[in-house]
């Protein structure tokens, strides 16, 4: 049968990706992929929901990991796929065990995580440093201090994008920079207000402060890879972004520890979230459909399948007994930290609803733009949310 | 009257029956009533259904989708979150100044370039054309031109620089305080075409005899176009003026495109955050709150306008 | 010039000195002022259209160059073919040339729709007004002011309800539904400001409510209707909210493989194959309006300008 | 009640609270042209849409020939109506135009063929029927509308001042044309007009509204020459009746300066009893001077105060009694401003009204 | 050149290849009334405006208060105008309306009061003076379009059409109050219409034209008795003239059928030498009927075939020579339609015009 995919892999990068599930799928045997494609995140889970919602469901929808389809799964709308986990034992090899923990609601799973990405690196241009005289920084106080010198050389020293998701993202980077898991976990999984009123989260905000005053003012809506690209020429020192960035320098031919360099964290104690991509199932009424949605599942967790598809995407997979021979050095590290799961955190999107986070969102979009907003102001602000938070 | 009742010599025949009867249904009026069900459909079974189901979902905790369980029920919570939300706040404020300004400034424009266009000028078809094609191209794509244009970096600014005037700044989208005005610019661009034309049309159906009027008493050709043939063309300026409104207060595609509400959120709006809330952020509830606050002004317009109409036909009699 | 006849008589003409015929005309400063603000204006308007040719036409390498008002050093039109067959837009890579025939389809059929119902509307409005018509136009109006987005859920159930949903006729009813408050405004104008009496005669001639319309109001309501096809057209064809939602997989219109394309967030920008598809997904309505721009104004005038 | 072709009875018709026709009854004989006349808004429009079927009346009935049709719809009420802009279908062509209602009752062709053949042939129309509207004069316009009443083959035209958008010259012609069209198919024709030379020319009778109320029936000469109130004597005629403002005694009338005039040879309608205000109305070609001044019963000097060449005759402004008078005179006759003349008329040929009622006395 | 208030010299205008005036020479003299009368589209609203300044010419010169004003702003002229379509500033106010083109020049705010209120008292339109152009009727509207005119003070007023709009009654009244209006004012006025009997009414002189040329100019008298050719004669009169088609020889008219009428009292203008095709027309108010008829030179009995009351008189037609004639006779005297009578009329009184140069003879 026919199993339609919506997705928002659109650059060719991502397609790439995207065609390796769907030629390993359609290899299977009867069944065939239909490929849906809607650029933009927001639009692709608008479109499934929607149509969800409309009795029109896509065979198979690709979200983020987050609370977001709780209530999908809440109104029976998505297919139980708890038996073939239990048939396959998921648990038992899909690590770090937090991802597949997101799939669960009541004891059921409802999605296949199929790749890890994590927000916590940052890139920095090696030319641009030794251009201004200055090491590779380890932390971001380190940063902060070199950052002058940066701006002597004419180097713009922090590159950033004026969009919301950029400046929470990197927010959300530096917080864990200084938190850690246990502070983390705290605020976002126990709300815990004391913590969130703390002094880390104070000073987190002051290091989120004073990266505003080393961006360009070009930064207004720029996108992240215009972003990125900055660093790749040399015109900024470095930037916080997630790993998926690591594609940008690789095709502009740059090495990495040659022209740029990746540093995790960016602490000395690094630790990375799981974000990444599921896919969840929707029901269908066809019979012969929902067997076909079953052996996709089953497919996007094989361990071939994993490797291929990581490999193409560049991101890490969910498992670990995958062939990740073709991974860069800035991979290799990530492999290696995801390996302790005490390193490993769950994202503030799993302990938050989207509104929650969109209000955090709205809240550092507001404290970057307005340099009026004291640091104590942001702190109070910040603890309101995460108190009225469900 | 003598002459009447001459006229009225077969008074005796159905005289008495003074009531002509009951207007009998005519097939005509339910012709009507097909003819427009589609209206009728739209006006009761789309607008005020959903405007009503709407509202009542402003009431309840929904998230992703609606939910009238009596659990979600949760009063004017939402409201009360809504006019504590900071950015909420920000997009009223905005979209009032927004709306202002941009329909301001495009009727100007319009009126302007439909002022000069009138001058008969060569090439006319031309110029209409020019200052009528950004209407076809959609709101995503004007803004995002409009941000290149308007980038620091790429565009005017960049430019009027490598030139070599290196202090020239003209960067609105990376200030906060002044990145509405970027949006304002190229919201005209987009609309005011299609002012001028509506202006235009305005312009000509002025009486011809009106100008030489204004000619022959020596009034300067601006004045007669500002005091005199202005205000003769209001069918022109509300058609202009609801064109843009609903423009105005729909502003959503050219603000996600331009600026994404950023920097901060400085050029947020209640349209944009309507939809973020019942998309992307899952809060329906929060979303309906808002969209019934943004139709609450229409609805008060709307309301007074007809009970101006009302209490006007009830002096008249009708 | 100066004659010596004094004496007052018809037919031989006695012209004197001093100014006789036309008016020189100088090319007078407030002559050359208009053009000026014209052009200056015609240039602000070309101006992004420029940027998007010009883009469209370099190599990305140049693009990185920053200067986008410069002419490219070297035109390729590389990004046009790549735009309009084998960008990709998730797996298939075939441009934006298979949305295209989606896009006409929904276009040329929602137009078409729209308008024969919101002409019919204007014409039930003006002339067959039963009661409660005008509470009911109200009504239609003050959708004109809401969101598209609020009424997305209702609307959705609503065509769930009617098994509809997901396929060609809904999004034709959609937009049939979001044209209709503008459009039939439009119509009700314009056929407000006909003369009544043409009404009156058809109807002593016998013609009734079907036979009018089709017969006498269709046929006079040319230039109200260029007016909005070149309304429907442009809105439609630009639509894409409503094309992910309720087209149906198989009838996706054009503006979603150009929003694939253009909206992509990682990856390298190819920001001319953006431009080269931008201008080619703009490229129908912008004909439309080249093509219709003088009737555009006469439409208004004869419709939209009477209050 | 089978006698008259139209007959309306007790009609009124309010838009909202506004009444505009009220309680009016009227009856119309087979074949007769019945012109109604009012100033702009008084209702004749009203009046005629109502009898067309094209307003729902508010009360009252309406008969054609014979038959109750008060709730009819207008092409079953056997009328046929021209209107003041033609109201031609532009995109048709003339043939088109003529035929369509035909066609739209289903008519064989042969029949429809017959009919604007022989319409065409009445209004000398044929060359133009495959033109359309706007390649016509307005005459030619107005003939088109004329014939689409025609081919209906009907027993009532209604017209609604069909000639006022045309210049003097055309109407006057088309006026005749009416006429020599009634002459023609005699049949009853129901004529809306402001143009008082229309209605006095065309009408067999002339109804004179104001305010939605017939103020008085009759035919052209007795409309002209004994108008029922002070109302129609001022509306009919052009130039307009003198109207002299006084007090009536028996049969002397004193107008307000103290001027005598005596009134004897006037034939009164109703006798009046001591002395009523009164207004005291002579048009303005039965005021006479020269020889025949010496014959008339009252006779005066005036000085003439402005000349008004019309062609054919002269107007002539002056003041009889302090009150400002017009008299019309042949061409010939050469006047002067500031020129002094004895003139005079016979109380006979005038109108008295009494100035309460206004009624003819 | 002095003497004149308006000199037009040898004026042409051209609407790109369409010849509207061609070599036109005019000359008003100080305070006369000119009017220039012609049917639409022969070019007297172009000549107005050029005379106002409003179109450019093409070719001549116009003076003004023996000024050469060819190339002057309107203001600059000495002009006012009057529109048909009143063209008061919607939104003003009746006194800012007559005071806005004084305020815009910069006049001192005493003597625009004075002037307004002098035009509003010769006006009588004080009590309006507050009032919106909406909130007046057609006559009041016209009137402050006069003011407007009358507030700038000039020598020439220029009116197109000023009374088109309105309707018959108000069109006469107000006819006399420009009348009187000349007569107070006593400076140049020069008046468009297509109304004749305005025309004959208000002219000193009037301008008969056609195609943009000035077919005869004299007093109205002459214009109505004499005109100068067949299209005058056709033209002015209402009913219009009677038109004879026949031979001239001598001083025998032989009418088509070969009735002969015998043309000896009329007074030629040119000598006609030999047989030449003519028409012979005959206002209609110049055939007379009854005792009269034995005193013509011409008579002959014919038939009545339709009858027209129009009031005042009675306009009947008949045929003379197998001609189409009408005639007016006064409404007294009771005509019908198959009657059979004795109608007459002397040639002197008609003209005579060569039917190649349709020029009178
Ligand atoms: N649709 C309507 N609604 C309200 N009032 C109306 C309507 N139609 C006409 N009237 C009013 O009814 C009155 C009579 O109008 P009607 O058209 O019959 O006048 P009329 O005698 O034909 O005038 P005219 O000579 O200007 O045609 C007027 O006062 C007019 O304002
Ligand atoms: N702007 C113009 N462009 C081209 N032709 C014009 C223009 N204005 C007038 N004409 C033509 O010039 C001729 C004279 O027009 P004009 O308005 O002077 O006529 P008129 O005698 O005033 O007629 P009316 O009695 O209808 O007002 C007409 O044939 C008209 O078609
Ligand atoms: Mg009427
Ligand atoms: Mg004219």
């Amino acid at each position: 049968a026919d199993v339609e995919v919506i997705h928002w892999w659109t650059s060719g990068g991502e397609q790439a990706a995207v065609s390796v599930f769907a030629r390993e799928f359609d290899a299977l045997g009867e069944d065939k992929w239909v490929d849906t494609a809607i650029a933009g995140g927001e639009n692709a889970r608008s479109a499934t929901l929607q149509r969800t919602l409309g009795g029109d469901p896509p065979g198979a929808a690709q979200f983020n990991i987050s609370r977001q389809f709780e209530e999908l799964a809440e109104a029976g709308l998505l297919l139980d796929l708890t038996p073939l986990a239990t048939e396959e034992g998921w648990k038992d090899f899909i690590r770090p065990a937090a991802i597949l923990n997101v799939c669960e609601f009541e004891g059921k799973i409802y999605c296949v995580p199929v790749n890890i990405h994590s927000w916590q690196w940052a890139w920095a241009s090696v030319p641009a440093f030794e251009k201004a005289g200055v090491e590779l920084p380890k932390n971001l106080d380190d940063f902060i201090a070199a950052a002058p010198k940066l701006q002597e050389a004419g180097i713009i020293p922090f590159a950033i994008g004026g969009e919301a998701w950029q400046i929470g993202g990197a927010m959300g980077v530096v917080m864990l920079s200084q938190l850690g898991k246990e502070g983390h976990e705290a605020i976002y999984k126990d709300r815990n207000l004391d913590v969130a009123g703390g002094p880390e989260v104070k000073h987190a905000i002051e290091i989120f402060k004073s990266l505003k005053g080393l961006t360009d003012e070009g930064s207004a809506n720029r996108t992240w890879n215009d972003t990125t690209n900055l660093v790749i020429q040399d015109q900024a020192a470095l930037q916080i972004m997630g790993d998926w960035a690591r594609g940008e320098f690789a095709v502009a031919g740059e090495k990495p520890g040659v022209d740029y360099a990746c540093i995790a964290g960016p602490a000395e104690q690094p630790y990375l979230d799981t974000g990444g991509d599921i896919f969840l199932f929707p029901k269908q009424d066809d019979p012969a459909v929902e067997a076909a949605q079953l052996k996709m599942a089953s497919m996007m967790v094989n361990p071939q399948v994993q490797a291929l598809f990581n490999n193409a995407k560049g991101s890490l997979p969910v498992r670990d007994d995958v062939d990740m021979s073709l991974a860069d050095d800035c991979m290799k590290v990530g492999l290696e930290i995801l390996k302790d799961p005490d390193h490993v955190i769950q994202g503030a999107g799993i302990y938050l609803t989207q509104d929650s986070i969109g209000q955090l969102d709205d809240l550092w979009a507001e404290a970057w733009a307005n340099p009026d907003l004291s640091v104590e102001e942001i702190q109070q602000r910040f603890v309101d949310i995460i108190a009225s938070a469900e | 009257m003598a002459q009447l009742a001459t006229a009225n010599e077969g008074g005796a025949v159905v005289k008495t029956a003074s009531s002509s009867g009951r207007k009998p249904f005519r097939i005509t009026t339910l012709m009507s009533v097909i003819g427009t069900l589609p209206l009728i459909l739209t006006a009761v079974g789309v607008f005020v259904i959903c405007i009503i189901y709407s509202f009542v979902l402003s009431f309840t905790n929904s998230r992703i989708f609606p939910a009238f369980g009596p659990e979600n029920f949760v009063g004017t919570d939402q409201y009360s979150r809504l006019w504590a939300t900071g950015r909420w706040l920000v997009s009223v404020n905005n979209l009032w100044f927004f709306g202002l300004l941009s329909i301001v400034a495009n009727m100007t424009a319009g009126y302007l370039l439909a002022v000069f266009m009138d001058q008969r000028i060569k090439a006319e078809d031309w110029f209409r054309s020019i200052f009528l094609y950004p209407f076809a191209m959609s709101l995503v794509i004007t803004g995002l031109v409009w941000r290149w244009i308007l980038d620091p970096n790429y565009g005017i600014q960049a430019t009027v620089r490598g030139l070599g005037f290196t202090d020239f700044t003209f960067a609105p989208l990376v200030n906060a305080s002044t990145a509405i005005y970027g949006l304002v610019v190229a919201g005209i661009w987009n609309g005011v075409g299609v002012t001028m034309a509506i202006m235009l049309a305005g312009l000509r159906g002025v009486d011809a005899e009106i100008w030489k009027a204004a000619k022959i008493d020596g009034i300067p050709t601006w004045r007669t176009y500002l005091f005199i043939v202005l205000p003769m063309m209001r069918g022109a300026i509300l058609t202009a003026f609801i064109l843009q409104c609903v423009g105005v207060v729909r502003v959503f595609d050219l603000v996600v495109a331009m600026t994404q509400g950023g920097p901060g959120i400085a050029t947020q709006m209640p349209a944009v955050f309507v939809i973020q809330h019942i998309t992307d952020r899952s809060n329906v509830g929060l979303g309906m709150a808002a969209a019934t606050m943004m139709l609450l002004p229409v609805v008060i317009l709307l309301g007074v306008q007809a009970f101006a109409q009302w209490r006007a036909n009830k002096a008249k009699g009708y | 010039m100066t004659t010596d006849t004094m004496t007052v008589s018809s037919g031989a003409s006695r012209i004197e000195a001093g100014p006789r015929g036309t008016k020189p005309k100088s090319l007078t400063f407030s002559r050359v002022g208009i053009y000026a603000f014209l052009v200056l204006a015609a240039l602000f308007f070309l101006m992004p259209l420029w940027v998007m040719v010009v883009t469209s036409l370099k190599a990305m390498p140049e693009i990185q160059l920053r200067h986008i008002f410069q002419w490219p050093q070297q035109i390729t039109f590389e990004p046009w073919l790549k735009a309009w067959d084998t960008a990709c837009t998730g797996r298939d890579c075939n441009g934006l040339k298979p949305g295209f025939l989606n896009s006409v389809k929904i276009t040329v059929v929602g137009t078409i729709i729209s308008i024969i119902i919101a002409c019919l509307n204007g014409y039930a409005l003006s002339f067959w007004r039963y009661k409660g018509a005008n509470v009911l136009f109200g009504l239609l109006v003050f959708g004109a002011f809401v969101p598209y987005q609020v009424v997305i859920y209702p609307l959705i159930i609503g065509m769930r309800e009617l098994g509809i949903f997901g396929t060609f006729p809904c999004i034709i009813i959609i937009h049939t539904i979001f044209g209709m408050p503008i459009l039939t405004l439009l119509f009700r104008n314009f056929f407000a400001a006909l003369p009544p009496e043409l009404f009156k005669a058809a109807r002593v001639d016998g013609a009734g409510f079907w036979q009018i319309f089709f017969q006498i109001m269709i046929p006079m309501a040319v230039p109200i209707t260029i007016v909005a096809v070149i309304l429907q057209v442009t809105g439609i064809w630009n639509d894409f909210l409503f094309g992910t939602v309720f087209a149906g997989r198989e009838n996706m219109p054009m503006t979603v493989q150009l929003n694939n394309i253009v909206n992509t967030t990682t990856g390298v920008r190819e920001y001319n194959v953006h431009m080269a598809a931008t201008i080619l997904t703009a490229a129908v309505p912008l004909a439309v309006y080249f093509i219709s721009g003088k009737w555009f104004v006469r439409g208004i005038a004869a419709g939209a300008v009477k209050g | 009640m089978t006698q008259h072709s139209v007959s309306i009875r007790d009609l009124s018709l309010n838009f909202g609270n506004v009444k505009v026709l009220e309680h009016l009854d009227l009856d119309i004989a087979q074949g007769e042209f019945i012109v109604l006349l009012g100033p702009s808004g008084c209702g004749k429009s009203t009046l005629l849409n109502c009898i067309a079927g094209l307003l729902d009346v508010s009360d009252g009935q309406i008969f054609i020939g014979g038959k109750n049709v008060t709730w009819e719809e207008p092409k079953d009420r056997g009328i046929g109506m021209v209107f003041q802009s033609y109201a031609l279908y532009p995109q048709m062509t003339v043939e088109r135009n003529l035929s369509f209602g035909l066609r739209v009752a289903g008519m064989k062709k042969d029949e429809i063929e017959r009919r604007v053949a022989r319409a065409a042939e009445i209004l000398q129309i044929q060359p133009l029927l495959n033109r359309k509207p706007v390649e016509l004069s307005g005459g030619q316009r107005q003939r088109v509308a004329i014939g689409r009443a025609l081919v209906r083959d009907v027993d009532v035209f209604l017209f609604d001042e069909p000639l006022s958008n045309l210049d003097a010259k055309l109407r006057s012609d088309l006026r005749v044309e009416i006429k020599r069209l009634h002459q023609r198919l005699k049949n009853t024709m129901i004529y809306v007009t402001h143009d008082q030379i229309e209605a006095l020319t065309l009408a067999d009778r002339i109804a004179i509204m104001k305010n939605g109320v017939i103020q008085q029936l009759s035919d052209p000469h007795t409309i002209y020459n004994k108008p029922v109130n002070l109302y129609v004597a001022g509306f009919i005629g052009s130039p307009s009746m003198n109207f002299l403002q006084g007090t009536l005694d028996g049969t002397t009338f004193t107008a307000e300066d103290g001027t005598v005039i005596p009134v004897g040879t006037y034939q009164f309608t109703t006798p009046v009893t001591g002395a009523t205000k009164a207004v005291l109305g002579v048009r303005p070609e039965h005021v006479v001077l020269g020889d025949e001044v010496a014959r008339m019963p009252y006779s005066t000097e005036v000085e003439i105060e402005i000349v008004e060449p019309m062609g054919s005759d002269t107007l002539a402004w002056t003041k009889i009694a302090g009150q400002a008078v017009t008299f019309r005179v042949d061409s010939d006759v050469h006047l002067e401003v500031g020129q002094k003349l004895r003139i005079g008329f016979d109380p006979a040929r005038g109108s008295i009204f009494n100035k309460e009622t206004t009624n003819r006395v």
